[in-house]
């Protein structure tokens, strides 16, 4: 019998009834399989706001709920268990997931209203969420593994959901498959670990009690493995340039996979395996050094990009950048609570987006086509700026808090890492500030369309509105209660401090905040004062287009690997399988054939001929019996 | 004495052989059968008389015996073939080959 | 010991030739009358019966000092082979005069004569009565006239080399052993005998089919009747296989034994590779009849090098009287169907599904595929090969089973898998009969080697 | 009944001479139906079988035959496994293939493979076991060579031959084995179980690496592999069925129960190689996949890398590795079965095969594209299914034994979306190009959906909850582990 609250079992249980009555619903009324999903994102939410009480008050726990797999030897038992693990990251991670998760999937009723797959969509969407949730509160990493696994399966089906559209397709394929390199290591690390436990597999409670005592070089191996499976699924450099390209999928989708449900789940990876990758010397430090890089190098891209999505999805690598950065810095803490606003405000920024997109007709915007619509779209324009001044770290929004105790980090550590951090304070207030002026100030450019744009339905406006509220006062509500400290702590294996988040703080406030006046006063510059400057400047420029087009040429190296591997299997697949390996079976047909043809030549048909064979044989016969002379 | 014998007789018994493997009338190949087997019995009665075997002088009358039976086969043979219009040639005898 | 007497000894040593002069008797006297030809088939049939059952002997006396012929386990097991061997040809073939039914009796006694002889001479005169009557029937049976009497000239002129090959290989022996009896393991070793070994073997091995002396087999079996070469590759075939075995046996480790491994690889290889160019169906099988003479030789060669064992003794058995019920069954349905080339047979057994299924279980049967009789039949060869540690000869055999199972294989393709003149054959009532008697046993037999116990009991001690 | 497992093989056989008998009547559907019945019978029985007696450990006491050769059969988990697999994969074969107008030969064909495969599984005398292994080939011959596609003349030939050329080899080390075991003993005899040769000297190797060529060519092992790819195009759907299904599980079947059973030392000493070369088939395999244009032979490739993962298991010689390589050959004759009957069922309505032939299926035909969808991600190894798990303990044995084979063996992991997943793009979204068959695929009947169903419905439980099937494999993970 299972010994669990009911509310953590319900986490799971609910969106997979959900699915199955999806399921059947989508066969005769897919227009109605919605009201499931809705059902159970509210369960879950309920569920994630008992199971956060639950936590505060009882503590961490694990529950065991069946052997997955086992077999037995007379020396050795290897078995993997599947349990639930309930401690202060996972109910964060719950209620991250489910409020902006329920949020997003009320918002996509009103999205998709008109797509004939509007069934569909809801059955791959609940999927995702439900994988997600799967993941935060897996046990144990085969666990975990498994519903990191279905993650990037239902983002497959979710950014290819426009199937129709070749850039839809291409960017799904890309997503798995980057994912999977990531995943690999992953695998990897598991086995390791398996490797090591000896038995199978063993709940993280147990394995991090194992940590010290670990071989080092084995521990250096699974740390590297794990921090390589978080740049696959948390897009950072060398395996992040999928996620810009994912926003092929439906707005949504785009919005969930950024806020919560898919590029978090590197950092809570990260997040989890920070007892692991803490006692890796020098791992931290690689990978503060990789999420710096990846933040500034996409928040530079994001200052070149025109479509709304592209440069929120390069903001979203920017800033999973400086997650990673918060934990490479020690600051796991910090990393978690920017991950918690980030959901808030990018959820928010997406769905504005989307609102842009939908009131435009279309599938996507680029900013060259929207402008002035502050007028128009009240509601998203007011829930835009909000999100954006939350993005940009303005005080005090709930990015302010978040990105400040980063930064405040990165200070304290000095050197480069200050400077970086400097530098992505002002890029992405840059970004972030052009977006918005280009968006709803800047000239309009969308006279052609049939009919004015509009704000969009309450049920979409809703949802953002609430998103924007938390992009606004989670912030607070989190530090200066200490709340959210206080719940990481609940069964953390690491040490204390690490997740100790600092408050209000004027040395990092004024670097943090003038550099954010940098940026927005840079960004007044270049779509207000001369906006026409930017454009010039640039087009005077080609290589530098081309430089920003492929991520500083990073993406031409990898379709450089992608294409050396479709290479590499029609060589071995058409030429070396068919010809050489099946050449030599094939060939051996026509030289038997020839020798046939050999022999059959010497029976000439004439009777002198068989009588010399004759002779021959029999002299060779009485040769061998003389040879014995 | 023994070796003479067997000289002989091999020599028969090789000549047979040579006109069998490389004539090419069927009635000279037929003789040089026939050579061989009367080479062998060379030995056998200069055996049978040496060693007062009697038995070997029956087989060696046996022998003949078959060895005629034979020889008339052959014949019939090549007449038949002669009859077909076949010529009584081993060159021509090469419709079966291959 | 309870006195026998002298009939009493006769029918024991040699009823099945007695019972042949009998009906050889009959048969002549029956060609004075009306129907001769269906009388003599008949007779024919009788005779080779009376012949399978007189094998049996009652009693087996222990045979009389100096005795030419005797009977011994070897001698009862391979009669059976040659009198079954040729029931499918005097039921199928020798139609018109009673000619065929004389020869191939008088053939039959031939290979009697073979298995009971005791005395070098008499292996000579079994040899000879078994051939003549067999070129003969080659010249008077074919169905292409001309081609028939090529056939039996080329036969005659080779087999008669050969005979006189064996002739002087006995004048050898009697200068060396004063004597022309001979017996198992009776003979020093010694060039001059080793010599006269090899000479005699020669004969045996023209008469199997082994390479180089191979050149007219494919001529005769084309130019044959289909069921009269059955009857040549199967009994005929198991008659000179015994008159190799007795010759070996005269000295187990002479040149000869030591030769015949190579002589049955190289003989399978090639037998297998030229059949494997054919087109021509008959002449396929005759050349695939090489390719399995040159398991049997090696079979023997198995038996000698282990000092003629018993159970490597029985695995040549089985592989003959596998190969009577496959080779007279893939024979008789040439007989039967009337098919000439791999052309005619394609699309066959969409007209003709029963007879195609036949083919099929010859042709997988030939081939030594699992679970057919043709398999056990290799397996056994090989296993004794590998007891004898004959490894390298081995593995030509391994490589020639896998060729050899190219062409059968695409024989049953023809017929099943490609398109053609869909000719409905039914086939005589006889036809079908003996189609299916061979084809149970050839399906069958690997499956159930029990059966052959007894013969087993025949050949070991 | 006194001989279950006799009656295991024999009525298949019985069943498919009758329907051969039959088939004459006038009754044109007689023939399937009573094929039909009869695998649908045998299914139920070995279904059941545990059930009645509480246990699959059964064994009948065998018959002496000459040389040796005793007739014995037994039941255990391994075997059960397997023969539950042929019984249940053999009805679906018949079912999937059941509008398709074959004359009789093609129901009472899948009878009689069904019945050497039974044997295969059953047989504990090594020559028993010969019999049965090569038995299976002649009904798969006249399979493809008679119902298969363009080229099946050339493939029926060439399977055969191959895998009859590659039992030689086995042949050869069955027989080597025997005489071993009368040098060591002064027995002759065939049977399996009670035999072992420790040392590992030179004649052992020789017979282990010549019977694992055998089994080899059958799984296939890289480069013993150009006849799968050949054989599984051409063949017709239901027998790509059981060719990939049960037939390449007798290569693997063989390592398991005779290979490391009597050669524990010599099985140990080349683990290196045999767990390098599955390795390198699972890598070699899916870069072959990627090249293809043929769904068919995609797939067929496809098999070639996942056959390696369940080798690598199985010669990783621990007990996950061992447990997780069997389970995923039962995995593989699952989703690969389920692929190939869903291109059959395509391959009946437009007569293509080709990725570039169709379009935007997904649209047109949902279900299938659903079906379909499932199965790819089962094959790619997504988890929650079937082939991850046995990929995963796989891999974990492998990774106790020999931790760099099973990093290498990750690429395979990783390259197996990168050919399922364009090809499932291909056909299922790609807009239709011109001259695309993709109109004349409509979507499922009831039929097929109930097929896939239960096909499906398997790969989810296996996949979610693994370890009760693992029970079956239980035995032999802890005798053969090291």
């Amino acid at each position: 019998m299972i010994h669990a609250p009911f509310s953590l079992l319900l986490v799971l249980i609910a969106p997979i009834l959900a699915i199955v009555a999806g399921g059947f619903l989508y066969t005769f009324r897919p227009r109605l399989v919605h009201w499931p999903m809705l059902a159970s994102c509210a369960v879950v939410f309920l569920a994630a706001l008992r199971l956060a009480y639950l936590v505060s008050t009882r503590g961490a726990m694990d529950v065991l709920l069946y052997r997955w797999a086992a077999t037995w030897s007379p020396g050795s038992s290897w078995l993997v268990d599947f349990g639930l693990r309930l401690d202060g990251l996972s109910a964060m991670m719950l209620l991250l997931i489910s409020t902006v998760g329920g949020l997003i999937h009320l918002y996509s009723v009103g999205y998709m209203e008109e797509d004939a797959s509007f069934g569909r969509f809801f059955l791959y969407f609940h999927f995702f969420y439900f994988s997600m949730l799967g993941l935060v509160v897996a046990d144990n990493y085969v666990q975990m593994y498994l519903f990191w696994e279905l993650v990037g399966t239902a983002s497959y089906l979710l950014i290819g959901f426009w199937y129709h559209k070749d850039t839809a397709r291409r960017a799904a394929l890309q997503a798995f498959l980057t994912n999977r390199v990531g995943d690999l290591g992953f695998l990897a690390a598991v086995f390791i670990l398996m490797a090591i436990v000896g038995r199978g597999d063993s709940n993280f409670t147990d394995l991090f009690q194992l940590g010290a005592s670990i071989n080092p070089t084995h521990l250096a191996l699974v740390g590297f493995l794990l921090f390589w499976a978080a740049t696959a699924k948390s897009a950072q450099f060398p395996l992040y340039f999928w996620l810009p390209d994912a926003m092929e999928g439906p707005t949504p989708v785009s919005a969930l996979m950024h806020a919560a449900t898919m590029v978090t789940a590197g950092i809570f990876l990260l997040a989890r395996s920070w007892p692991l990758i803490s006692l890796v010397d020098g791992l931290p430090q690689w990978v503060a050094a990789v999420g710096a890089l990846t933040a500034i190098g996409s928040a530079i891209v994001a200052v070149t990009k025109t479509d709304l999505k592209r440069i929120l999805a390069y903001s979203t690598v920017s800033h999973l950048g400086i997650m990673a950065m918060g934990i490479g810095l020690g600051k796991v803490g910090g990393a978690l609570f920017h991950l918690l606003t980030h959901g808030f405000f990018k959820a928010t920024l997406f769905l504005c987006a989307g609102n842009i997109a939908h009131a435009l007709h279309k599938p996507t915007a680029d900013v060259s086509e929207a402008g002035g619509l502050r007028k128009h779209m009240p509601v998203t324009f007011g829930a835009f700026t909000v999100a954006a001044l939350s993005l940009a770290g303005v005080f005090p929004f709930a990015g302010f808090f978040s990105k400040d105790a980063i930064i405040g980090a990165a200070l304290e550590r000095g050197g480069v890492m200050a400077v970086a951090g400097l530098l992505i304070a002002f890029l992405s207030a840059l970004y972030i500030f052009r977006m918005l002026f280009l968006v709803f100030w800047g000239p309009r450019s969308w006279q052609h369309p049939p009919e004015r744009p509009h704000e969009a339905g309450t049920v979409m406006a809703a949802p953002v509105s609430l998103l924007a509220a938390g992009a606004f006062a989670v912030g607070m509500f989190a530090v200066w209660g200490h709340r959210l400290t206080d719940l990481l702590l609940r069964g953390w294996a690491g040490s204390a401090e690490s997740l100790s988040i600092p408050g209000f703080e004027w040395p990092s406030f004024f670097a943090g905040t003038s550099m954010l006046l940098f940026g927005a006063g840079a960004a007044y510059f270049l779509t207000t004062a001369m906006p026409d400057w930017d454009p010039a400047w640039r087009a005077s420029r080609p290589w530098l287009a081309r430089l920003f087009e492929t991520d500083f040429y990073y993406k031409s190296f990898v379709s450089g690997v992608v294409d050396a591997v479709l290479a590499a299997s029609r060589a071995i697949g058409e030429i070396f399988d068919s010809r050489v390996v099946d050449g030599a079976v094939e060939g051996t047909g026509p030289a038997v054939r020839a020798l046939s043809a050999r022999f059959s030549a010497a029976i000439s048909g004439s009777l002198n001929d068989y009588l010399w064979w004759l002779a021959a044989g029999a002299a060779a016969l009485l040769g061998l019996a003389l040879r014995t002379l | 004495m023994t070796l003479w014998v067997w000289g002989v007789s091999l020599f028969l018994f090789f000549v047979g052989l040579a006109i069998v493997v490389l004539r090419r009338q069927l009635l000279l190949m037929l003789l040089g059968l026939e050579l061989m087997i009367a080479g062998t019995n060379i030995v056998l009665v200069f055996y049978g008389g040496l060693r007062a075997d009697a038995d070997i002088l029956g087989a060696a009358l046996l022998i003949l015996a078959v060895a005629a039976g034979e020889a008339v086969v052959g014949l019939a043979l090549i007449l038949r073939a002669y009859n077909l219009g076949l010529e009584p040639d081993a060159p021509a005898l090469r419709e079966l080959r291959g | 010991m309870i006195p026998i007497d002298p009939i009493q000894r006769l029918i024991a040593a040699m009823g099945p030739p007695a019972a042949f002069a009998v009906g050889l008797a009959l048969i002549v006297l029956a060609g004075f009358g009306r129907g001769r030809s269906r009388v003599s088939k008949v007779l024919g049939v009788l005779t080779l019966l009376a012949g399978l059952v007189l094998v049996f002997p009652r009693a087996r006396p222990a045979p009389a000092a100096g005795a030419l012929l005797a009977p011994d386990g070897f001698s009862t097991a391979w009669q059976i082979l040659f009198y079954a061997g040729a029931l499918p040809f005097a039921i199928l073939g020798a139609a018109g005069t009673e000619a065929p039914a004389l020869l191939y009796l008088g053939s039959a006694l031939g290979m009697g004569i073979i298995a009971l002889s005791r005395n070098l001479l008499m292996l000579f005169i079994g040899l000879e009565l078994m051939s003549i009557p067999a070129y003969l029937l080659v010249s008077g049976l074919g169905r292409r006239e001309r081609a028939s009497s090529e056939a039996a000239l080329k036969y005659f002129f080779s087999g008669g080399a050969a005979s006189a090959f064996f002739l002087l290989g006995i004048a050898l022996y009697y200068a060396r052993m004063k004597t022309l009896a001979f017996a198992p393991g009776s003979a020093p070793p010694d060039p001059i005998l080793g010599a006269s070994l090899v000479l005699m073997g020669t004969a045996a091995l023209f008469k199997i089919g082994a390479v180089p002396l191979h050149f007219w087999l494919p001529d005769v079996y084309e130019a044959s009747a289909p069921e009269l070469a059955g009857f040549f590759s199967t009994a005929l075939k198991a008659a000179a296989v015994l008159l190799l075995m007795r010759v070996v046996s005269i000295a187990p480790s002479s040149a000869l034994a030591r030769a015949l491994p190579w002589a049955g690889a190289l003989t399978m290889f090639v037998g297998a590779v030229l059949a494997l160019g054919q087109d021509r169906l008959q002449r396929l099988l005759a050349y695939s009849s090489i390719a399995h003479a040159g398991n049997i030789i090696l079979g023997v060669g198995a038996w000698a090098a282990m000092g003629a064992s018993p159970a490597a003794a029985y695995a040549i058995y089985f592989y003959l009287a596998a190969y009577l019920f496959m080779n007279n069954g893939a024979f008789s349905f040439l007989a039967v169907s009337g098919l000439k080339t791999r052309e005619d047979l394609k699309g066959f057994a969409k007209g003709s599904p029963v007879l195609a299924g036949l083919f099929a279980v010859f042709m997988l049967a030939l081939a030594g595929a699992p679970p057919t009789a043709g398999f056990l039949a290799k397996l056994l060869i090989f296993w004794e090969a590998l007891k004898a540690g004959l490894y390298a000869p081995l593995a030509f055999a391994l490589l020639s089973a896998l060729i050899a199972l190219v062409y059968y294989l695409s024989l049953v393709r023809d017929a099943y898998f490609e398109e053609g003149s869909a000719v409905s054959v039914r086939g005589s009532l006889a036809g079908r009969a003996v189609l299916w008697a061979c084809a149970a046993p050839s399906a069958a037999l690997g499956l159930f080697p029990i059966v052959l116990g007894p013969i087993q009991r025949l050949l070991g001690p | 009944m006194t001989a279950p497992l006799t009656l295991l093989w024999t009525a298949p056989l019985l069943g498919g001479f009758l329907t051969l008998l039959l088939a004459g009547g006038g009754a044109p559907r007689l023939p399937r139906r009573l094929a039909l019945f009869f695998a649908t019978a045998l299914f139920l029985y070995t279904a059941a079988m545990p059930l009645a007696s509480g246990s699959f450990n059964l064994a009948e006491s065998g018959l002496d035959l000459a040389f040796g050769i005793r007739y014995s059969l037994a039941l255990d988990g391994l075997s059960y496994a397997l023969v539950l697999l042929t019984a249940f994969l053999t009805m679906i074969s018949l079912l999937g293939s059941w509008k398709e107008g074959h004359s009789a030969g093609f129901w009472a064909s899948f009878l009689f493979l069904e019945s050497a495969l039974m044997g295969v599984f059953l047989a504990r005398d090594l020559f028993l076991f010969y019999i049965f292994w090569e038995a299976s080939l002649i009904p798969m011959f006249f399979i493809i060579g008679l119902w298969g596609s363009a080229n099946r003349r050339h493939a029926a030939v060439k399977f055969f031959l191959y895998t009859f050329g590659g039992s030689l080899f086995l042949l050869l080390g069955a027989l080597l084995l025997v005489n071993e075991r009368h040098a060591a003993t002064g027995l002759w005899s065939w049977d399996m179980s009670g035999l072992r040769l420790d040392g590992g000297g030179p004649l052992s190797v020789f017979i282990f690496i010549s019977m694992a060529i055998g089994f080899a060519v059958k799984i296939p092992v890289f480069p013993f592999h150009t006849w799968l790819p050949d054989a599984h195009t051409e063949a017709p759907a239901a027998g790509s069925v059981m060719l990939a299904g049960v037939m390449l599980k007798m290569g693997l079947y063989g390592f398991l129960r005779i290979l490391y059973p009597v050669f524990p030392g010599v099985g140990a000493r080349l683990l290196p190689w045999i767990g390098g070369l599955a390795a390198f088939n699972a890598i070699y395999g899916a870069f072959g996949a990627m090249a293809q244009t043929d769904l068919k032979r995609l797939i067929a490739y496809s098999s070639v890398a996942h056959l390696g993962f369940c080798l690598m298991g199985i010669a990783s010689l621990t007990p996950e590795g061992i447990a997780g390589g069997s389970l995923q050959m039962i995995n593989h004759g699952l989703t690969t079965g389920a692929l190939f009957l869903m291109v059959g069922f395509i391959y009946e309505r437009s007569h293509k095969r080709g990725l570039s032939d169709f379009g935007a299926l997904a649209r047109t035909a949902p279900a299938l594209g659903f079906f379909f969808g499932l199965a790819c991600l089962s094959s790619v190894g997504v988890p929650g299914m079937n082939g991850f798990v046995g990929e995963f303990m796989s891999l974990a044995g492998m990774m106790r034994a020999l931790p760099v084979v099973a990093m290498a063996a990750l690429l395979g992991v990783g390259l197996a979306p990168a050919y399922l997943l364009p090809a499932f793009g291909k056909v299922f979204w790609n807009d239709p190009g011109p001259g695309s068959c993709a109109s004349k695929v409509t979507d499922l009947d009831g039929r097929e959906r109930a097929i896939l169903w239960a096909l499906s419905g398997l790969m989810i439980v296996i996949g979610v909850y693994p370890r009760p099937w693992l029970d079956f494999f239980r035995a032999a993970a802890s005798r053969l582990s090291l």
